[in-house]
This record gives C-alpha cells, structure tokens and sequence, in this order.
C-alpha cells in the first residue's frame, strides 16, 4: 500500500502557488472541497485559473475566493448565482470561459484517461465553436476539444483510504471523479477517513492510483443551494 | 385563451411514451413531471449524475448530497442509479436518453434553438444545454410563443447566439402545439382552447404551415 | 422504473440473427456470459462477428461456437489458447481482426459514450497504424480509432436489478460495462437477480439505461483458466 | 555464468523504487513479484482491472472471478481496487503506472520492441503489450540475449513486426543489464558475474556501447 495520507489541509494544498490552474469538483454547492477552498483563501494564493463547473455563491464555494480576487480566469459551465462574480466579470477583472458542460466533464476525463482530445456534438453551429476544428463522423458534425492539463485536482469524496481510493455519495459525486483521475497532483478530502483494506475494492469509485493526496475534512456544512420540499401526505 | 405555465406542462406530458427516459429542464420542463400520465414507466435523468429522480423531499429529509441540475434537493425512486457527469453525458451524446424538454429565448423554423445568451446582459452559461441539443434525439421545447415586447420568439432566424443548431422537433406555448417540418416550418398541430389561427399567425415571424383543421388541446 | 427483466436466455437472445455483431464480455474465461454462449450455440446462428477480448478454450467460452463454426470474424486482442481457433484461421475459414487490448476497450467505451472516434498511442508505428490516420498532440503521435458498432452486446454480472443495474464482482468486470453501454441491444445475465430498490444507486457499475433485457444465469461453470496457488505456509 | 530466469528477475526488481505502481508482464515479469525489496511499498497493476494484486492464492482460496491478465488466479492486498478495462488502459495511457516490465522477442538499438508476431507462425495477438509500450513512461525488458539459433535480440533494427517503437529505456538479459541511449545504442550497465565484455560483444547484433569499466551484478 502506498500511503497518500497527508495530515491536513495545509500538507495537502502547501505547494499550490500563484498562477496555477486549479480543477475543484462540485456541482453547485453540492460535493464542493470544502476545507481546500477554505484553505486557498487562507492561502491567498491569486491569479488561479479555476476549472469547476460552477463558480459557487456570493459566500460560500468558489465565492469565497472570488471576493478576495483570487481568481485570474474561470473555466465553468454555469456561474452567475453570484453578485461579484458578475462584477468582475463586467469590470474585466475576470475572464471567464464558458464552455458546455459535457464538454467539461468529458475534457476531465479525457486527461484522465490519456486521451488528449475528444469529439463531441455539443456546441456546433454556436459561438463555442469558433477556431475549433470540426469533423463529420456518419453525417454529424462534431468538435474536437482538446483534455485539460491542470496542475491540481481538489475533489470531496464521502470516504477514503489511505491508498488514496475514493467512494463518492449520491450526486456529490458529479465531476469529483473526472477531476481525480485529471490533475498532475489529485488532493482528495474525505468526510471519513478510513485504513487501507476496509472499503470494498469493487465499489471503490477513484482507484488510488489517481489520489496523490488525503486528509479527512474538519467539518463539513453541506449548504443547499435550492430547498425544494413538497407537502407530507 | 392562452395556456397557463401548468397547461403548457400537461400538454408536453402528453408528448411523453411509457417506458422511456427522460431529460427535464429548468422551468416549464420541470413541471411536466408533475403531468406524466398514472403507470406510465417514466425516469428521469438529471445531468448531474441521476437516473430515477424522484420527487422533491418532505421536509426534514433533504439530503445535501442529493440534488438535481437545478441545485434542487430532490429524491430517488426505486431502481435509480447514480454516476458521474462524464457518464451522464456520455449517456445523453449516446442517444440513450429519448426525450428532451426543455425551455427558449427563441426557435428558428429550421430548428435552430437559442436558449442561453442575451448580448449585453449578463451570460450565465449554457450548463448541460449545448450538449443535450446536440445529442438528444427527440427535443420538445417549452416557451412563451411572445416575448414581453409582444415580439414573436418563433423566428424565421435565431437572432440570440445559438444553443444549437437544426435541432428542435415539437414546441408547445401558450398559444398551441406546433412541429418543426424537415424542410423548414412550424406546423401547427394544435391549438390552445379558444385560440384562433389568426392569433396564433399574429405571434408566429417564422413559416407558419397551417393544413387542415387544427384542433383545440383537450385537456 | 422501466422493467427490463426477460423470463429466459431465450427471450433475451431471440432476435439474434444471422450476421449480427456481437460484443461478448470477459477476460479469458472469467466474467464470460456463459448462459447466452450456450444459447448462441443452441440457436446455431452462423457469420457472426465477435468482438470479445479473447476467443475462449476448445471447449468452453467462444470456442464453442468456433467448434461450430458460427463466428466468420473475431476482433480480439488475444486468442488462441485454442486448437481449433488456430485450425480454422489458418484454413481461411475465419477471419480475424486483432487490436491492442486498450484500443479494444476503449472503442467500446467510445460507443457507449457516444464519442465517434477516440485517440490513443497504442500501435503508432506498428502494422496496427496501417491505413490509420495519425495524429500529432503535444509531439506524440496517436492513431484515430473508431467507435464500435454492434448489434449486441452481452454481458454477464454478478447482481442486477429489473431495472437493468449491475453490480460486476472483482475481475469479472473487465471488458463488461464498456460493453454493456455499447450495444444497440444490451442483454445482461447475471447471477442474482433482485427487485428495482435492493441495490444501492452509488454503487451501481452499469445503469439501467443500457440494459435493454436482463435474466438470471441458470447455473455458471465458471471455470478457471490458469490455476495458480501457493503453499500453505 | 549467465543469469537464470530468477537472476534476470531479481535484478529486475532492484529498478523498482518505493511508492510506484507497477505492470508486470508474463514470464520472467511475472518472478519479478517475488523479489521487490522487503518494506517497498509497490502495487501492481494487472491490465484486466486491478491494483494491488497479491500472491496466488492458497489451495481451495482460488476464485474464478479474481484473475490477473495472464488469466491466473490470484489474490488482492489492502487497498486494491478493481476497476474495468477502460479505466486500466486509462491510467496507463496517462501514465499513472510508473514501471512496465515485459519480455521480448526482439529490441533495437532505438529502442523499437518486437514481442507479438512472428510471421508464419500462429499469432495469439498483442493483448495489452501495444498499448502498456505505447503509453508507459519508463519500460523495462526481461529477455534472454540470444534466441535458440545462437542469434542475438539486441538488433540494430528489428525484424519481427513491431509492438512499439522507440519506447524500451532498460534492458536485463541473461548476460547484463544495459540501458537504451536516447540517441540510440545498448550502454552496458552491468555484466552477469562472469560473463566477459567479448561474450557480451557476441552476442549483441546492435550498437554496444561501452564506457568505462563494467562492473559485474552483485546479488
């Protein structure tokens, strides 16, 4: 076993620096890195180029360093649930990228998996596909979009090992897997913290290998963005 | 006289067959879960990584960790499943998912959709919608046939930035049912109850193909 | 939940045709569909094309329909632990395609996540790249492989749902869920068959979706290739 | 005196570093297992799916579902994980396995392998061999130097059909260990115990090179 335990946060962020580009899992608030993106303001780390599907709220997720201007460029999907993230944008103090979200989750995977560019359908005919080649395959038209190169991947996963294999919970899994198999240096952070040998090795969801890094979570406040309820029958 | 949000959602249900999957958006799609017909075998894909949502959950058992593409908590039903977002839209490029429902700022008579970005405003971003309007083998959009300057929004052209392109099949608004022709068009196929052509032709700038007697949605 | 439980092989394999292609999931002999084998064999449907890693042994796995001369091509990365196979190929009387495992295993994905092509470096330079087009990222050399096309694709799990999720056990997962997101027609026998709701939606491997029919084995051989053991110590 | 099969192996391992992730291919790979340094942390990987692969397992412990990709039965250690095959060759294309290990049947002095084919015969196939060649970052070959026919496999170029070009950075034989220089040649990095630098010469059909005083194996 290859030990990817790190003793906290600041063992595990200690080496990410000014100018990196930066991939954090998510969807909304739900699976975000929580305890990293605390300490990446704690950190004051700027001009990050974050690849994250959504750029968090006002207060809470990538928010929190978008108030402190720690962010050169967002690479995302959808954004916009934020009051300064729109006025940076508008300001031109962030630049941001927009790009589809399939696009994003499969630009992840493909670095994952050693593939340097995929093809996909989605955004053809639109402004996404300006200066990209495009291929017919069996009479439809596809972009090819090249993989992410990240310097870190940040994920939240509901356990993990000390080899580094990750199992998800419920939709906080969402792009945490892609983006653990895609950085050149994969920070994982766990709700629960286990030895190596105790979680089952076939629903292990991030195989170690990709986790050069652990650490169990402090605390976890798991905001909900949208409390949708309906009436007890 | 026009349909309500509700109707328009009960009329796309009725687009709905048994046995299928399906891709709801933000909005009017939304609802059409609320519509889909007793005993019909429906799931829902959320693009974020469900098959199987559920309805939302009664109050105190919201789960952080389980929440739909609208960031809404929701729920899963029996024989739901849960995977990643690579997965999620390999399924939708792969065709696997049948219907898409989903709303627009304006659809062109060829199909063209435009959905995401209003220059000059702020740009939320196009989420999954690129990447369902690319794939998804049937689309039924839902949308306000006006806008609130009283201007058409089925168009002859897009004049927003595109979300896709030649894409659209059926679109329901307020004023009636209409399917984009192969050749280019929208005929219409129904119309809201009591509803004249001549309104419908007054809120529609694209080719309005009108054949027969349209009949009146019953609801 | 869409239920795609079929009462038997038979139900599940009736519209398998003469000609068809065919993804048969496995490694050697492990995680083999080895119900749906046997019912290929009993419906004694001729000019197949099998794309299945391997082409099993004499007398079990894929070698049973090559003893009955039912497959007119395999596409494997590996075969021949079988004397018939080698009979049959060297008399011209089945053809066969071999590819590189990886490039197997991802032309199926590919299929499944509905990409046309994929890149990858495995064969540049080799006869594998003849007639291929390469391509040049980053200064390395990739060949562009396509996506699979098969009629059908069978797959064996260890537990499934009516509902069509499988759950596959240690390596008999292998070539499985790629291929079980790649057929047109997805068949899947798995050794457990359980209502929609009795596995846990986190740690399905293949959803629903892609299973179109889905049964429980009768009984599974599963014989052992190689067995290696160790002293007792 | 030429090494055994286990002496290639034992040497082998000592290229192994602690904390890697490595794939060991069939044969004299294989013994390579047997002789990673005691308190090394090393996993291996098997292509059909898993990291962490331990030790055959114990008579009546076999389970048919728990092969490696040589099709042996075989056991996990804590902390595998087993996964599918496209993920496998994922993490091998993106070169998170740090060490391939695999026979040959013929190297260049570029570093081109031939492992797969030899035409007129039988071919079995390449299994995962064109792609572990293609995608690992450093591969080593375990090979005896010279074929049946006294003939060398230390080729300027090879004469089999090729598995993978120039990709091949060390080299243990039954007479040494030599590296792969990058502007090509066989650098001699040590001699079996011994076998002299003429019985080496011999038996290398490539470009030899040699610097210095060539130190014999320790075991």
């Amino acid at each position: 076993m290859i030990n990817k335990a790190v003793k906290d946060v600041h063992e595990a962020l200690r080496d990410v620096a000014d100018g990196n580009t930066i991939m954090l899992g998510g969807f909304g608030l739900c699976g975000i890195p929580e305890n990293c993106i605390a300490e990446l303001v704690e950190k004051n780390v700027k001009n990050l180029t974050c690849i994250s599907n959504n750029a968090g709220v006002d207060d809470f997720g990538l928010g929190l360093l978008l108030q402190k201007k720690q962010i050169k460029k967002m690479i995302s999907s959808y954004v916009g649930e934020n009051a300064e993230f729109e006025r940076q944008l508008l300001s031109g103090e962030l630049e941001v990228e927009l790009i589809p979200q399939g696009t994003l989750a499969t630009r992840c995977m493909a670095a994952g998996y050693g593939m340097p560019a995929i093809f996909t359908p989605a955004g053809v005919g639109t402004e996404v596909a300006e200066g990209k080649e495009i291929r017919n395959f069996n009479g439809k038209d596809y972009l090819m979009e090249y993989a992410f190169d990240a310097d870190f991947a940040i994920v939240k996963a509901w356990k993990g090992d000390t080899a580094g294999n990750l199992i998800y919970k419920s939709t906080a899994r969402n792009f945490n897997p892609m983006m653990a198999m895609a950085g050149k240096i994969t920070v994982a952070e766990v709700e629960e913290m286990v030895e190596a040998g105790e979680l089952d090795p076939d629903q292990i969801h991030t195989p170690g290998i990709y986790v050069h890094r652990i650490f169990q979570g402090e605390k976890y406040e798991k905001r909900i963005e949208q409390r949708t309820v309906r009436a007890k029958i | 006289m026009a349909l309500s949000k509700e109707q328009i959602a009960m009329r796309i249900a009725k687009e709905i067959k048994d046995n299928t999957y399906v891709n709801l958006g933000i909005g009017i799609p939304t609802l059409v879960a609320n519509y889909i017909p007793q005993g019909f075998n429906v799931l829902l894909q959320s693009e974020n990584g469900i098959l199987g949502m559920g309805p939302f959950p009664v109050e105190g058992e919201e789960d952080p960790d389980l929440i739909n593409a609208g960031k809404q908590t929701v729920t899963l039903l029996p024989g739901a499943s849960i995977f990643d977002g690579a997965t999620s839209f390999g399924m939708i490029r792969a065709q696997k998912v049948d219907l898409t429902i989903l709303g627009a700022m304006e659809v062109a008579e060829n199909g063209d959709i435009a959905n995401w970005k209003i220059p000059g405003k702020m740009v939320k971003g196009m989420g999954g919608a690129m990447d369902l309007v690319a794939s998804a083998k049937n689309i039924i959009v839902a949308m306000q046939q006006v806008n609130k300057h009283g201007e058409s929004k089925l168009l002859k052209e897009c004049t927003l930035p595109l979300t896709g392109i030649r894409c659209i099949k059926k679109i329901v608004t307020e004023l009636g049912a209409y399917e984009v022709l192969p050749e280019g068009g929208f005929k219409i196929l129904e119309r809201a109850p009591g509803v004249s052509i001549d309104e419908i032709k007054n809120a529609t700038a694209g080719k309005l193909v009108i054949e027969g007697e349209i009949p009146e949605m019953v609801f």
